[in-house]
């Protein structure tokens, strides 16, 4: 069991978590923070690779730089739409969330 | 430009803290307790009523108990009941002199217009302000023997204005023994010589109505 | 792993080094990394804890001195007892917390924010060898610090559970967050001509002094001073100072996000404040003002952290002096001017410091054009947002009735 | 407006925040700025409505400072009320005193020497520098800076203050005039002393302007706030600095020429805006006059009497009839209005009192502006409860 | 000494999300998934990269949160609201647990099964933050424009979408 493998089994729990938080919880702001979860998932595993295989995988932080700059865009519009959607129908609940119209 | 007020706002306050150290006009602080603040002489504080000197104080009380200060106190805080006996004053004529003489210093505010009314100045403005008690109500009634100080205390803290008063009241006794001895002269003169003409400069008889304090 | 302390350096400079060597000497090789590390935390929490408890005590007599008045001379020589006295007047205040407040995050605010504005202090250069942190990216580590404070801010106001104290917390977000860019903006030039993030490259980057006078500090480049004016108005912003302490106005309808506290948790609060004034004061130093370095060749012989702690004092009396001055601003009046004036003069600034560090080649006559074209690139836009942003706003002359 | 429940706003145990349902703007605020908020002026409040962060509705409360001044002027003789005067408006006692002798020698008809008239303009010019420099400093203390200039302009009226206690005894309840002149003659070197205080008022005057006047921040806070205009101001009745702000040139030295004013050259500055920098600035300006008329009047100073020596002290029954003195206070016009029927109390004692006039407009000027803006309209108005509770 | 600290992070890291994951309070939720992100900037310093461990805090715990608590603070559902939730809340979340746990499962069979034979004690290899501007400059130049203009243009997005339409106040109603 090397550190390595270690640092997967972390990433793959939290992309579990993230997972299940984006499919049972109705709060359409906590399934954006479950998709957060699993972006950061992610993440963890870019850096693992780059901590591990030597020095050639540089690109490893790059990228996780860039997936930290997207994930910030991607938050904000999202709750832009929650926020438009909660203007509507007074509540964010998903179940409701089913008209495109308005 | 832009900053340039704020720039200046900044030096005026420099200016302050540095003048703050070394000009005593930018450093007004009295610390009182150590330095006692000098009271120009017209400060006054609650009344006190004028003795002629300080060994019998209730015997020399130029109060006469005349109550004009009681009506004429905005506020009403003086209360004065007479004595059934008269007792000869400075001058030597017997007179009135108050049983009781209170002031209620909790309602008093200080204005001195019983001070200007008083034709006898028998009432002036101390400048005792340490005054604080811990009991609210007896306290703060100041009885007669309390409100007495001595002339000298008087000239103690209105110096200038006590010469004025002093000067006027001598004047006013030597005008009213020269009065009692032309009076005592009328009387002794018919018995030796024939009966003369009362005299003509005789002053009004009864007590000497000074104009009242400039 | 401890760096030891290098024997080249003058007594003065590695006196204090050597002294935790020795008393690190005394201790098993095992403990040697956690006291080390545990002796710097203890040194800057005592030196900052005095510099925050003798700050009040300044920044009262300042105020005062500044208007004619003492200031707090009873307690104590000179009023030196003050800060305690104050301190234990802060433990023995009775610490209301309502009934239906959130108890863990009412309770967790205050200490997050202390917490996080000390982080701060961790990669300052106090010294040549006195530098608690070497971190690779100091500065970004100094800004993530300062900007998780919102955060706590935020659980201040949301934790009283008092809809208008909530009311007072977001606008006092909204004051920090729109300070946050021109603060970040302002120390991007300094890292570009500095080329690295670390704070002691920053500081050796400004060493040496031209002709033995004028020493290389950024803040004596045109960029610098622009630069370095822009931080020190967004610094005030941040930490909540004179004319931007909006939250706890008396104009107020109440007093900030900060009504539902008392007694020590209070304290904290002022506590933080001071912290955060100092950490980016000391970050300001650090940037622009040449950290530890001697203004001059021939003042080397003091001590490196003397001229820091100096200019950091100058720095925190100039807060003081501007509290005592300036009145307060309105809300809308604070965000327009970060948003309309601080980040575009920070953007512009980015340009000129480009330009800065292209020419550096120039030399002789070159260098006056490169001065002034570099000064230009300042001034002007300063002046003409300046007019814009006062366009309506000038004293006026007044005319006298024809009698 | 539908109030939910109608227990007064912050009565014992109440919020001193309501939220207020409006039909027409919605969900609004209503805040009471109590009667011990630390920027208002004394005992005052303001229950102010706001519609998030705009005021909707102002409504000012006061009366918790009233003390029943006229109707125990008509239970005391004529002299007996005149230390009640210096309780009016508390920081200009030496006004309040001059205003109540016009009106009572209006009704008796009763002569004032030379020497008194100078002497009673150089204690009200006095008065006005006291009034209008407290007026700026509790202005800027509104506006947020921390007492600075509150700081210094306390400083100088301490010597203003020192002048009328070694006059009349008393720093602030001076009980010094009397209806036909003053009660005590001003010594040489009290005279010294007001020139001295001329003198050196100039140079402090110029240091708060270079402190305040030019600063960006505060033309901010205050140009184009509470804007008045001249028409609103003279239907209102508005008097003093606030009104001359607008433009309107009705100053009562001038227009109605009482005392010996005639005699000095000053001139009356106008603003043309109205708002708060202009009221801010019209007193700084006034200031400036006011101390043109001192050295003036403190140069042709007569000699002679100080009291018309007819005037008797007690026992004072002016015959019957009405009069109304007024004189131009550091707040505005401040009269008094007095029905005497030949007894020694008079049978109607009324005050005009300026600050009370000037404050019914609190609303109009502070409609639309936010809650720090209408603290510091409430500022430049200068109110002093003393006088408008009476 | 590399092991114990990483167990102590991840266990941060997973307890704190998955207790967010439980809590009905909004608020509390989001502040502990502000501290799991935490807990990942601590898993970076732990791994080396102090660049990415800052900048993450500074992007998450700055930016993102804020955003998510203002968000969480406009949507305060009316009380009233409590509506039935369609689809029976035990089905949904058994639905959901049955789905995730089928995929941890493949990927943790798969990260075992593995025969990485990855150099356990290697040292990190040191980036430091110069050799990482130049790779940023370098080669990944485009694709830091690209995020520059994706950044720009999400926010400008977002502001539209969020800015509240003035509401019609009844007295502009014909």
């Amino acid at each position: 069991m090397s550190a390595l493998q270690l640092c997967l089994l972390l990433s793959s729990g939290l992309f579990c978590i993230g997972l299940t938080v984006a499919l049972t919880r109705s709060n359409a702001i906590l399934v954006l923070l479950g998709v957060e979860l699993m972006l950061n998932a992610a993440n963890l595993n870019f850096i693992a690779f780059w901590r591990f295989g030597g020095g050639s995988a540089s690109a490893g932080v790059v990228f996780v730089l860039f997936s930290i700059a997207v994930a910030a865009a991607e938050a904000a519009i999202g709750l832009a739409l929650v926020i438009a959607v909660y203007r509507h129908q007074r509540n964010i609940r998903l179940q409701e969330a089913t008209r495109l119209k308005g | 430009m832009l900053g340039t007020g704020l720039i200046k706002g900044l030096a005026v306050t420099a200016k302050n803290l540095v003048g703050s150290y070394h000009d005593p006009a930018r450093y007004t602080t009295l610390e009182y307790p150590e330095v006692k603040p000098k009271l120009p002489e017209a400060y006054r504080n609650f009344p006190f009523l004028v003795t002629e000197n300080a060994t019998d104080p209730m015997g020399t009380l130029r109060c006469v108990a005349c109550q004009i200060c009681e009506k004429e106190c905005p506020p009403q805080c003086i209360y004065i009941e007479k004595s059934k006996d008269k007792k000869p004053d400075a001058a030597g004529k017997p007179q009135i002199y108050p049983a009781v003489f209170a002031i209620d210093t909790s309602v008093c505010m200080s204005c001195q217009i019983c001070v200007e009314v008083c034709p006898f100045d028998a009432i002036k403005m101390d400048q005792e302000y340490e005054i604080a008690t811990t009991d609210r109500f007896g306290a703060l009634l100041l009885n007669r023997e309390q409100l007495a100080k001595p002339n000298s205390y008087y000239h103690q803290i209105h110096p200038t204005e006590a010469v004025e008063v002093d000067a006027r009241l001598a004047e006013e006794r030597r005008a009213a023994e020269e009065k009692a001895k032309a009076a005592a002269a009328a009387k002794s003169a018919p018995k030796s010589a024939a009966p003369a003409p009362k005299p003509p400069a005789a002053p009004s008889a009864e007590a000497p109505k000074p104009p009242p304090a400039a | 792993m401890i760096a030891v302390a290098p024997t080249s350096d003058r007594f003065l400079e590695v006196a204090p080094l050597q002294l935790r060597d020795w008393f690190i000497g005394l201790l098993p090789q095992s403990l040697r990394w956690i006291t080390s590390g545990l002796i710097t935390v203890v040194a800057i929490l005592a030196v900052f804890g005095l510099l925050f408890a003798y700050l009040t005590l300044a920044e009262r007599k300042i105020l005062g001195r500044v208007q004619n008045r003492p200031g707090p001379n009873r307690t104590g020589w000179f009023g030196l007892l003050q800060p305690f006295a104050d301190g234990v007047k802060a433990l023995t205040k009775e610490d209301v917390v309502p009934r239906d407040a959130d108890q863990v995050l009412h309770y967790l605010a205050p200490v997050v924010l202390v917490a996080l504005s000390l982080l701060g202090f961790a990669v300052l250069p106090f010294g040549r060898h006195l530098v608690p942190v070497e971190l690779d990216a100091a500065v970004l580590y100094f800004f993530a610090a300062g900007a998780a404070t919102e955060l706590a801010v935020f659980m201040a106001g949301w934790a009283s559970r008092n809809k208008y104290s909530l009311l007072a917390a977001m606008r006092a977000l909204a004051q920090l967050i729109s300070y946050e860019l021109p603060l970040l903006l302002s120390f991007v030039p300094v890292v570009m001509l500095a080329g690295t993030l670390s704070t002691t490259e920053i500081v050796t980057a400004q060493g040496g002094w031209t002709g033995g006078w004028i020493p290389h500090w950024y803040v004596l480049t045109p960029w610098g001073f622009a630069g370095f004016v822009i931080f020190m108005i967004a610094a005030l912003a941040e930490s909540n100072r004179s004319p931007f302490d909006l939250p706890e106005a008396e104009s107020e309808l109440i007093a900030g996000h900060l009504t539902e506290y008392s007694g020590f948790k209070y304290a904290l609060f002022f506590m933080a404040e001071y912290f955060g004034m100092c950490a980016l004061s000391g970050m300001a130093v650090t940037l622009f003002l040449g950290g530890w370095q001697a203004p001059c060749a021939w003042l080397e012989f003091i001590p490196s952290y003397a001229w820091f702690a100096g200019k950091l004092l100058v720095l925190l009396l100039g807060f003081m002096w501007i509290r005592a001055t300036l009145p307060r601003l309105r809300m809308d009046q604070l965000t327009r001017l970060a948003w309309k004036f601080l980040v575009p003069l920070a953007l512009i600034n980015l340009g000129t410091a480009a330009f800065w560090s292209l020419t550096a080649g120039w030399t002789g006559p070159l260098q006056l054009v490169r001065w002034a074209v570099a000064l230009a690139l300042v001034v002007t836009p300063f002046v003409v947002m300046g007019r814009r942003l006062t366009a309506g706003v000038a004293p006026r002359t007044y005319r006298y009735a024809a009698s | 407006m539908s109030v939910s429940d109608l227990t007064p706003l912050s009565a014992p145990g109440g919020s001193t925040v309501r939220a207020v349902h409006d039909e027409f703007h919605g969900d609004l605020l209503e805040v009471s700025m109590g009667p011990h908020h630390p920027s208002t002026h004394g005992v005052f409040r303001m229950i102010v409505t706001l519609d998030g962060e705009t005021i909707v509705k102002l409504k000012p409360v006061f009366g918790y400072l009233h003390r029943n001044h006229e109707k125990l002027g008509e239970n005391t003789t004529y002299l007996a009320s005149m230390p009640y005067t210096d309780r009016l408006d508390y920081l200009n006692s030496m006004t309040n005193n001059w205003a109540y002798a016009v009106a009572v020698e209006k009704l008796a008809g009763l002569a004032v020497p030379e020497r008194a008239e100078y002497v009673r303009v150089i204690l009200a010019e006095l008065t006005r520098l006291l009034n209008h420099s407290c007026l700026a400093g509790f202005l800027m203390q509104d506006c947020g800076c921390s007492g600075t200039p509150l700081m210094y302009a306390f400083r100088e009226r301490e010597k203003i203050l020192d002048l009328f206690e070694s006059l009349s005894g008393s720093r602030m309840m001076c009980n010094y005039q009397r209806f036909g002149g003053c009660r005590v003659d001003p010594s040489a070197d009290w005279l010294a002393g007001a020139q001295r205080l001329t003198d050196g008022y100039g140079a402090f005057l110029d240091e708060f302007e270079a402190l305040l006047t030019g600063n960006e921040i505060l033309m901010a806070r205050t140009q184009g706030v509470g804007r008045l205009s001249s028409a609103l101001a003279i239907s209102a009745g508005v008097t003093g600095p606030a009104l001359r702000a607008t433009g309107v040139a009705h100053d009562l030295r001038k227009v109605d020429g009482y005392g010996v004013y005639p005699r000095f050259d000053f001139r009356v500055p106008l603003g043309d805006h109205g708002d708060t920098y202009d009221r801010y600035m019209i007193r700084i300006l006034e200031m400036r006059e006011s101390l043109k008329i001192l050295s003036q009047a403190l140069a042709g100073l007569p000699g002679g009497p100080i009291m018309d020596p007819k005037a008797k002290l007690r026992g004072f029954r002016p015959k019957a009839g009405e009069a109304y003195g007024r004189i131009e206070g550091p707040k505005g016009e401040i009269g008094f209005y007095l029905i005497s029927d030949g007894s020694a109390n008079p049978y109607r004692y009324r005050v005009r009192p300026p600050s009370f006039i000037n404050l019914t407009i609190l609303e109009d000027m502070c409609l639309g502006r936010t809650v720090a803006d209408a603290v510091i309209i409430l500022g430049s108005v200068d109110i002093v409860l003393g006088e408008v509770d009476r | 000494m590399m092991i114990p600290a990483l167990l102590l992070i991840a266990f941060v890291i997973l307890a704190s999300a998955g207790v967010a994951m439980v809590l009905r309070n909004l608020i509390h939720s989001a502040l502990l998934l502000v501290l799991s992100w935490t807990g990942i900037a601590a898993f970076y310093l732990w791994a080396g990269a102090e660049f990415v461990a800052f900048a993450q805090i500074l992007v998450y715990a700055g930016g993102i949160s804020m955003v998510v608590l203002f968000a969480v603070l406009l949507t305060r559902p009316a009380r009233d609201a409590e509506l039935p939730v369609t689809p029976p809340t035990v089905l949904r979340i058994a639905a959901g647990l049955m789905a995730s746990a089928m995929v941890g499962s493949i990927t943790v069979m798969a990260v075992l099964t593995s025969h990485l034979v990855a150099p356990a004690s290697a040292r990190a290899p040191g980036l430091t933050v110069k050799d990482l501007g130049a790779l940023l400059a370098g080669p990944h130049a485009a694709a830091l424009l690209l995020v520059g203009v994706i950044l720009t243009v999400a926010l400008l997005g977002a502001i539209i979408i969020a800015a509240p339409e003035p509401a019609p106040r009844p007295e502009d109603q014909p």
